[in-house]
């Protein structure tokens, strides 16, 4: 990234501003379409600005783990394809796909937000296995908040394909609440939501927020070698709540 | 899909096709910001999307050739694309549809224009129906133009198979489980033959019919890529952002 | 390979000749030993020339594959070993090796020399599993017809050790055809049969015809850069089936 | 253990400890003859060590960094370190760990008095009791001042968590299984926050009030951190040798 | 290492001296801490000199190798971890922690100290997994030795974990001897026991023997390219297996 | 074979040999075409074929040693050279193999003659019955020899053991599955020894009594291996072609 376009950001921020003319709180345009691939079992594509993904899931029956015989199981991975950006060509960088993989996989788990008990068939035998698989198509910047949504539109699309498995009729993935994870990032000293890919590179460090329908958190990340202030946390954890229960609302229109 | 009876009733086939006709065809070239050059192609219901980086530098350095550019492919289909899911990751088959399909292409590209430089192609398998490969080519070629890489021509390419001891043009997926061949055809608008490969049972004049069949599918199909380069262009000079 | 070699290459083949003075139709001498490695269930050594590999057929029982339940399963796998030539010498140049074993796959396979529903023990739960294993061990042009000859003999002399199973006497594999692969190069215009390893690598393209007992073709496999014309495939497609039925001849005599 | 009905009773937790106490905590610096650094850590029955490599070269060549040292942290948890044997080797936890610690540490690195080196930071989780990652931290960060790397500060990490409908500091096994929200936090002596994750269900209020826990929970742990320093050094000084 | 430091050590030989001040059958201090791990079925803390490592015992129940139906399984893994030397910086020399481990499992396997028969549960199906992992932290010459005596000393500790597996009550591993390795090198003409890291680097070839309680010898490898001569031999297995009666003595104080 | 009552009767054992016996022996020096030098070695039911290419570049560089050859040595069994299929490619054992044969053979080469370059020796087992180690071992020496490679000696190996508490000179597979002790050991014929491994029991007098029967096994060898490359320069010398 040259000097001239940090020095660009930077002087757009004091004066208040960002490269694409967005307020520091607002989010560039989200679009969902929801299945875009018929043979998974739910899907979704997820513009958010330049950053482009597509998210498949795929549901199949399988053993639950020892420790939870009772419980489905789900299973998220994410791929920084090569196609997505000149940075991944050397082989994906394996430690930030596997962070985001990660942290999609907690704002799903943690949040509850699909009820893994009614994911049990016989309890310690049999259960459904949900396999959450982000295919990152273009970098643009806050893969994270793409991804997140991804998976939650392609979830709560998809079908328990019990008729596949002699299992009666199909049902949708048992969902309970609508995790959305905000990031935001600090540059000196001014904190912007939903960063493009160049505000993120001068960033150094993000922290994503995911919150739930009740207001409450339900994981968090900081990614990135800048520390953050206590203040600034703050902040962006009341930021990041009231973005996403607007987010949310939108995105529960669709 | 259980084996049906009959693949083909008086002489149309299960979804309705004629025996020389393809399925339907979406594309649309310069779908991607990072990438050099991209293209999305639906074939039936095969999604591929190819991007297209490059001339760019070669790591590892022992990779590079002094005399022209290296072309990678990388075949790369998503778990979710297929029925069963599918293990992230290359496998035996994808190595193979990888390297047919690279030299599919390398003969059109000027590569000598290009020294100690890559050019990488990425092709991904969003929804697999039989085709892929094929699909893949034909999303590859025009992501290099796209990407404004020299080139002799455009590639196209298609499958001709054997269903109920018919020859028909590009097999979909239950055809290609209950058929008795199937055969992918890569060529240059001039008829050079840059892919070929077969498996399953055809008398050497099946074979020498199949081929004319495919070279006819492969032209229509240059024609629709033809009009989606064309359709980027006017975009472009009209003055509307590529999407 | 030296530009000198090259040329001698292009000017022996306009006075109609081959380095090795064989005509261009014409096969190196093929030698097959069978029942080379005792504690195989079958075997074959072959030599095509310079060329040089063994083929050792294990034969054990597994579980079919979920969509086919009563069909015995074979894998085929070749490995292009760093003794064969200098040029496997950083590690086995993966793809060709894949495509080898893949089209030797294919050759066996979808001419269904074999009957792999003979090879069904108890539907949906066992079945034999034949692995055809390729060694190359010295790499002098045209590994694909040897290893596809080399696995053909390796399978008529393989025995199912239904004793060491306790599934009765053993028997030999069921075999019911012979397919044959016939590989031709184009340098300058002209086809030549059983490309040695100069021939191939000038001609960059290699095209393998597999053909059956009834002159049907099985499989085909274009490989190398090169394009070729509509009438260089045909001719060489016409050219392969005849001598095939030569070769098998010759083979079925051994 | 099965999950218990309380885990605090009387304000008292379990294993005794009030909500705002840690775990015994037992630090060793210089443990270890051949690495630059190293030290030594129990955090309630956590084990793990550190030690520090550097600046050293850095291979391969490609990885170095014209303006400033590389910092490369490696967690590792032996196959024996928890109730059923881990496969040896990385796993996906082990990678996000790794790179989550070595952020944490970064920021108090002069890491441009380096340039075109590597300071390798190696953590091996001997026993694992939940907090592993805050124990290697702040074993890692002694590590790396016993190996004489200027640093700005030290680095403390603990965590905070939720039991019962109530804030704790530095959960331990069974109130991470059973518990309602985990927080591990790492900071320097300023109060800047170089590691925050977060997983579990809490208020706003919740998360701010139990980042101030876990702040407290760090100065007390940088307390014992500059003590462990300190009696290495006098040992130093006494003329002993360090063992 | 440093033509000086060389010198100094063949100089100091010729005087019939070590740098450490030791007789050339002397060892270096050995402290052995055992239980160090309470999470494990059984451990030890080895510190032999300046070299330091601990070994784990975790034990599980699993299936029987096929062919040995009624026996337990152990399986040995030594990990030459990158912190314990620059040496093993860019990844794990693979080939001497792979020899290490081999040596130290074989050591106990062919002593036959564990009495694998009495590790079956149910022949055939279910047995007694005793992994023995080797985690070495400091480098300071003659890991296997330290490796031998960790693994000794973390199996005569552990215990079979019954009750966790509802068969019973928690009952020692049943050991029936004390392997103890004992390892040699020449320098210049001279058997050094015990090498130091520089002693070990100079001469270039370790011979390890491991001996039992009646004096014989279950194990031997010599490491390393200098050849040796059959009288150097047989000197270095007279002086380790009186040596092992030593050290198995103060070890059996422990 | 299920364990047989008695491995050794009136002093001879199953297959027929005296205790002091090898197994028959079949050795064909420039069998390879490609390779600088190869070797086919039978040993009993062991076929082992070895190849040997160099000196040569080396890749990656860094492997470079600025003073002498490096000298690699990769052992593999071919998945059916064995009862139950191994899988293909290198497991623990294999390395180790690797790595003590290569100690086994590397004094007798002038490694300092060739800076910078590799000397490559594969060995492939084809079949195995035990003893491949020796077997590879013998074979590699005269590859090495055949590739014209500067050697101050060849190297001969064989095994002893101890059945029915005889000691016995090269184990077949009964014996060594049965048998009570396995030594493999490798000399020049000056009686260097330069690999020794043991499993098994031994007294310190088996062991010594032991050693003299290996030594006396190689020196057997030896000749073989001698008159097999004689044979290799006769047959080149009568101006025949080495097939």
């Amino acid at each position: 990234m040259s000097e001239l376009k940090k020095d660009l950001i930077y002087n757009l921020m004091i004066k208040g501003e960002r490269e694409d003319g967005r307020r520091f709180d607002e989010y560039r345009d989200i679009k969902i379409e929801t299945n875009v691939i018929e043979k998974a079992e739910g899907s979704a594509r997820v513009q958010l600005g330049d950053t482009h993904l597509v998210v498949g899931v795929k549901i199949q029956t399988g053993t639950p783990f020892p420790d939870t015989p009772d419980k489905g199981v789900i299973m998220t991975n994410l791929e920084l394809l090569p196609l997505a950006s000149p940075m991944f060509e050397s082989g994906p960088p394996r430690e930030d796909a596997v962070e985001l993989a990660r942290v999609v996989d907690r704002g799903i788990r943690e949040s509850e937000s699909i009820d893994l008990s009614k994911l049990c068939i016989t309890p310690g035998e049999k259960v459904w296995m949900v396999f959450i698989d982000v295919h990152v198509l273009d970098d643009g910047g806050n893969i994270m908040d793409a991804a997140s949504l991804g998976a939650i539109a392609a979830l709560m699309t998809a079908k328990l394909p019990a008729s596949r498995f002699d299992l009666g009729d199909d049902t949708p993935v048992p969902m309970r609440d609508v995790p959305v994870a905000v990031t935001a990032v600090e540059i000196g000293g001014t904190i912007m939501l939903d960063p493009s890919m160049n505000e993120q590179r001068i960033a150094g460090t993000k922290l994503t927020v995911i919150s739930n329908q009740d207001g409450g958190i339900s994981g968090m990340q900081k990614s990135g070698v800048n520390p953050l202030t206590t203040e600034q946390i703050n902040y962006i954890v009341d930021a990041a709540i009231e973005k996403a229960k607007e987010i949310r609302e939108k995105f529960l229109e669709i | 899909m259980a084996k049906p009876e009959k693949l083909i009733e008086n002489g149309i086939r299960l979804d309705g096709r004629r025996p020389d006709e393809l399925r339907p065809i979406k594309i649309k070239v310069g779908v991607l910001n990072r990438a050099d050059g991209s293209c999305y192609f639906e074939f039936g219901l095969n999604k591929v999307i190819a991007a297209v980086y490059g001339p760019r530098e070669v790591h590892p350095r022992h990779m590079q050739k002094s005399n022209s550019a290296v072309v990678r492919y990388k075949y790369n289909m998503a778990s979710f694309s297929v029925e069963d899911r599918k293990r992230p990751g290359p496998d035996r088959r994808s190595i193979e549809v990888s390297k047919v399909s690279r030299e599919a292409l390398e003969p059109v590209i000027f590569q000598e224009y290009f020294p100690r430089s890559a050019i990488d192609i990425f092709v991904e398998v969003l929804q697999a129906d039989a085709g892929t490969r094929t699909a893949g080519i034909n999303a590859a070629s025009l992501a290099l133009a796209d990407a404004g890489i020299p080139m002799k021509s455009l590639v196209s390419a298609c499958a001709v198979g054997k269903v109920d001891d018919t020859l028909v043009l590009d097999l979909n997926k239950d055809e290609d489980n209950y058929g008795q061949a199937d055969m992918p055809v890569a060529m240059t608008p001039d008829g050079k033959i840059t892919l070929l490969q077969m498996d399953g049972h055809l008398s050497g004049d099946e074979f020498k019919e199949g081929l004319e069949m495919a070279k006819k599918g492969c032209l229509e199909i240059a024609q629709l890529q033809r009009a989606a380069l064309l359709e980027k262009y006017a975009t472009r000079m009209d003055g509307e952002s590529n999407e």
